[in-house]
């Protein structure tokens, strides 16, 4: 291995916190395509009220800017942008307030593509900070994927290390879709190394952890519990193998199909509520296509409420290792 | 001579004359060949308003963008859509300017500048917004127009997207087509105020135009485009206009106020700008030779959009783009 | 059986448009209840683009009004008149619209009962006409269920037949909770019987046809659909049943269970996109809680892409009976 | 005395004071008590802001109805919420308002008016359409309050909730309290024209207010609820004040402007009202008084909340209502 190799393999490791690690690939990008453009509330002048993008428009200025408080305004100019050659990317602070940003991204960003017969595609990217734990209260705290689950045509993400997330971020903003980015909160300071710079590829898979008795399929915060978990369970002999499935849409079947075959047994972990989420989909394709292998499948989610604010009430909501390792073991 | 040849160079009267022709036949035929089965769903015809969209196109220049909406034939033929890729796509056609996925109400024509017709009210104002974002962020001297109607200035998008556009002096011009109507409903019973006090409101340069009026038309938006080609940012227009026809193929008509379409009917644009060309000095048979034209013009058109093959479920784009198709 | 009873029964055996038995549930619960209020967009004096609520505004001057083109006003300003009293309902007037009211449902509406701990309750109706197969294009199309499949604390009514429209439709304004009633533009002229008028529970299934077979879960125009594919599986030799399951949330997941049991083959038939539809869940808890007794599961869904226009694209985008029956046969 | 007795009766110059006392030591107490790790996650604080909340809630009768924002807890004490609810729910503990299941930002009280304290920006001015809508409908003459900032009148629910609300001249107060900025942007920045003329263009009227002084808040208010309820239709107040703390917990504050801070501080409410009790010729011993035992009441509402139990997550009203619980 030459110097320079090893040079990079080192810088490759250096250790960054996840929300650095969006920092930095937002700013690798602005500086690579300055069709990029980035805004939102609050990210320019003030650096995001989650400090994850600090210093952006002052090495960019005419490429980031903060905008007044108008969801609707923000994704639909994300799609009149996208279409007339930029590249936006778009803070919509909290995944909570997405509902205001969806219908443009619904009847116009996912279906401009289709409608005009392949006229022109709509690279756009949103972030959002998501999921709970941080004792935000029910309107703060919610994970919005089931919401846009099921739309055509939209990317979804979720990464779970800032390695991950600077590569599937970089991606996002290559791609020619609509991306949705979705930041845990809670996985903002976890420090892990930046990695090499290369776009993960949307709809690929990672295998966290291998083990051969039960898969355990999930993504963002859920693959840190599944690891725990694995940790507890191994202590009981049970080798679990965890998947991070690091997109949520598309999904990388092939690699999940490759671990229930040999475990047989399968869980998806959801941060979400049980119903409607999209650990369902999971199952169903597994049942689908797995059904001969199968002698378990079943979800750990969290309860069909909103997310309480108290300490013990939020902390009983998610399931941590020790419950999804009780649980697994109950159940397999 | 099609309409598609000369959408951003200067247009004589009689051009203008026979783009709204052009439009109110197109109109008049769809209506036709939906009650022949041949269009399908719903359609939402522009008869009656022709001279904003003819007026307003006849300022473009090459680069500059148009989002209309489910309203959108006339935007569409205007800016320069080829009337046989929209007819065939109003009947579904492989051929169709969509391949026939689209329809009425989403057209979509990019080489044309019309980035789409929006289904959602109000949408056609947020995908300008955008455009024009684009175009301030390139330092493009282009234009991004929004057409939207009346009963849109009470919708969300409305007003986020023109404190944005006045906040950051978007080159962006704001057409706002007064029907009096949001479907069924007057639209002055569910607005409070006048609409041109929104715009004011936030600073935006607002005006009102009889938008039966090509050449008036033609004046505030030529004004408003040197504004935001000049980085002076949006212009509202206020065209007061009237659709002669249903607000879609279901429509009742049962809400229009006694005399009101007679009233509108003497005033409406077609007749009203052949009435002035002749006032101009225009010759009758130049007219008439215009109108013959237009007409085998499109039955020609519906002929082969009859005959036009259809669409192969198999050549769908797919989710998922990778670059441009086409 | 009494004089008076024979009429109740031939009474609800008189036929009657679906349109029409919506209209009629909600002329019905604005007479029983005060608190009920009616607004939309043209539904007053109009009638509604879908002639579906004429004469309501006639008979009932003060409750039933025309509003603006305001969608996000309309929602959330049905979650403060129900909070102070009222039972409103609101057309929000086609599905593909309903992102544009999601924000005050999702974060308010569904999360009031839950995070103010039970002071109040949240009785509102949103109805929406949905779905494909009217040529109306991609933007006025859609089926809105898996935008809100995923939201704990609200109600999703999918009726099949005017029976069951008026009686979910009396349910669903009559429940304590946020409801988002469904109705296809496609069965919008269906006739059938009127019914006796009852409320009919959300979340009870219905066995619209049995057989032993298969068990075909599905909804709305589905059940259609699915009873025409049992006829032609019938004449091969298979019996399919058929659930209609009438409201996605709450599922009554024992009806189906009772079937799949019989049957052991479980096809989910949804309008709809086949990623992140509500089909999913039903196979999910299938592989939950009935994997032993399951020889097939799988869904015969939508493609994943928008709705097309032309009569060729959008019949091949929806399947029909014979589809869906040569489906069922090369699976089972 | 405590806050809740009195909020909808004639109040006294001293009381006012009070219950803007009561607001200011119950915010700089849970500044505490974050930092002490006993309130969780995020707080918006109402400092510098009191006499908007106070001033308006003096007006209210029993029945009126308000929605708040996540800067709700000055609007909630002001209404009458107890201060000891809203203290052990900001410690999370099940004796809280709401059972410590809202937390900071979604406080709801419906016994003392409080409809919501709303986390998404607008989310209170469509809720309180919706209750004037419900009075309206009930012929009953209470009035509905909602809370929301400068920032707010950007969003797509501001626009088509004040058009609603005067379309259908609904019994609503809209209180915009202009802190001058949204979190730590200038409003004026990213807002184009006054707030003020917006709902002027709608024929709403729409008068600004000290915002700090809580008898021209209450004057003001006095005479819109007046007119809310001789169904003369909404009316829209701007308060002019400042926040003298972070946007939340976590604001770096480096956007004041220079100066700005310490000008506002000369004329922070508290201060403000004080001054002008003494130059009412209320003696200083009534006031010292007064808060003495505003302290008091605080310190022994911080003790109990302290120790007050935690909630027991089998205790969960579930996903569905069934009719009120309590
Ligand atoms: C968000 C949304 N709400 C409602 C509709 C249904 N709708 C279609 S056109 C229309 C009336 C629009 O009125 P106006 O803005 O005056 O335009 P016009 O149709 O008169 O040209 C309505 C309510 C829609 N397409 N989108
Ligand atoms: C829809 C929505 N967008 C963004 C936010 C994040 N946010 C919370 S407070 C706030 C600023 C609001 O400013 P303003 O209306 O002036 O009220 P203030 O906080 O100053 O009282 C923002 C952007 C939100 N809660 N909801
Ligand atoms: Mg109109
Ligand atoms: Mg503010």
């Amino acid at each position: 291995m030459s110097a320079a190799t090893d040079a990079a393999v080192e810088a490759a490791e250096t250790t960054i916190e996840l929300r650095k690690a969006i920092g930095l690939a937002l700013d690798e990008e602005l500086a690579r395509d300055e069709r990029v453009i980035f805004y939102g509330e609050d990210v320019a002048v003030a650096g995001g009220v989650f400090a994850v993008t600090p210093g952006l428009s002052e090495r960019h200025p005419d490429r980031v800017f903060d905008t007044p408080i108008s969801e609707m305004a923000m994704a639909g100019a994300a799609f009149g942008a996208a279409i007339t050659g930029l590249r936006p990317v778009v803070e919509i602070m909290f995944g909570d307030f997405l509902p205001l940003a969806m219908d443009s991204l619904l009847n116009q960003a996912t279906k401009h593509w289709y409608i005009s017969d392949g006229q022109g595609s709509v690279p756009l990217v949103i972030r959002s900070v998501v999921g709970g734990g941080g004792r935000f209260g029910a309107i703060h705290s919610q994970m919005p994927i089931a919401w846009f689950h099921g739309i055509p045509g939209l990317k979804i993400v979720a990464p779970s290390n800032p390695a991950d997330a600077r590569g599937l971020l970089k991606a996002a903003i290559r791609d020619d879709n609509p991306v949705l980015f979705f930041e845990h909160k809670r996985l903002y300071t976890l420090k892990g190394p930046v990695g090499d710079g290369e776009p993960v590829p949307l709809g690929s898979a990672a295998v966290a952890r291998e083990g051969g008795d039960v898969t355990i399929v999930t993504a963002m915060k859920g693959v840190h519990d599944a690891l725990a978990a694995a940790d507890i369970l191994a202590a009981d002999g049970i080798g679990a193998e965890v998947i991070d499935v690091r997109t949520i849409r598309p999904l990388d079947w092939p690699t999940i199909e490759r671990s229930v075959v040999k475990t047989n047994r399968l869980i998806v972990l959801e941060e979400g509520p049980l119903t409607g989420g999209w650990a369902g989909e999971v199952l169903a394709l597994a049942l689908e296509r797995s059904l001969e292998h199968l002698d378990h499948g079943s979800r750990i989610a969290t309860p069909n409420t909103p997310v309480p604010y108290s300490p013990p009430l939020e902390d009983d909501h998610f399931p941590g290792a020790e419950r999804i390792a009780a649980l697994i073991k109950e159940r397999i | 001579m099609t309409l598609t040849s000369t959408p951003n160079v200067a247009v004589s009267d009689v051009e203008l004359y026979r783009r709204m022709l052009v439009i109110r036949q197109f109109e008049d035929a769809i209506q036709r060949l939906f009650l022949d089965g041949e269009v399908y769903g719903t359609t939402h015809l522009y008869s009656g308003q022709e001279a904003v969209a003819v007026g307003v196109a006849s300022c473009l220049r090459d680069g500059d963008r148009v989002a209309a909406t489910y309203r959108g034939h006339g935007a569409a033929l205007a800016v320069g859509v080829s009337v046989q890729g929209l007819m065939d796509e109003m009947l579904g056609r492989a051929t169709g300017v969509c391949g026939g996925r689209a329809g009425s109400m989403n057209i979509v024509d990019l080489e044309h500048g019309l980035i789409g017709c929006f289904g959602i009210v109000g949408g056609s104002i947020a995908a300008a917004t955008g455009v024009a974002l684009a175009f301030q962020q390139r330092r493009e001297p282009s234009v991004a127009v929004a057409f939207f109607g009346d009963g849109t200035s009470n919708q969300g998008y409305f007003h986020e997207c023109l404190n944005l556009a006045q906040v950051r002096r978007l080159p962006l011009l704001f057409v706002c087509e007064n029907n009096l109507y949001m479907e069924y409903t007057a639209t002055d019973t569910i607005t409070a105020g006048a609409i041109l006090d929104r715009p004011r409101a936030m600073g935006i340069p607002a005006y009102q135009v009889d938008g039966n009026d090509v050449w008036a038309v033609q004046a505030a938006t030529a004004d408003a485009l040197g504004r935001a080609r000049n980085n002076e940012g949006p212009t509202f227009l206020e065209a007061m206009t009237y659709r002669l026809v249903g607000h879609s193929r279901s429509d009742p008509g049962a809400y229009r106020r006694p005399g009101e379409l007679d009233a509108w009917t003497a005033k409406e644009p077609v007749r009203v700008t052949r009435a002035a060309l002749l006032k101009r000095g225009v010759d009758e048979t130049e007219i008439t030779a215009v109108e013959a034209s237009v007409t085998q013009e499109l039955e020609e058109v519906i002929a082969r959009a009859l005959q036009a093959p259809w669409p192969d479920p198999a050549t769908s784009p797919g989710e998922f783009a990778n670059g441009a198709r086409r």
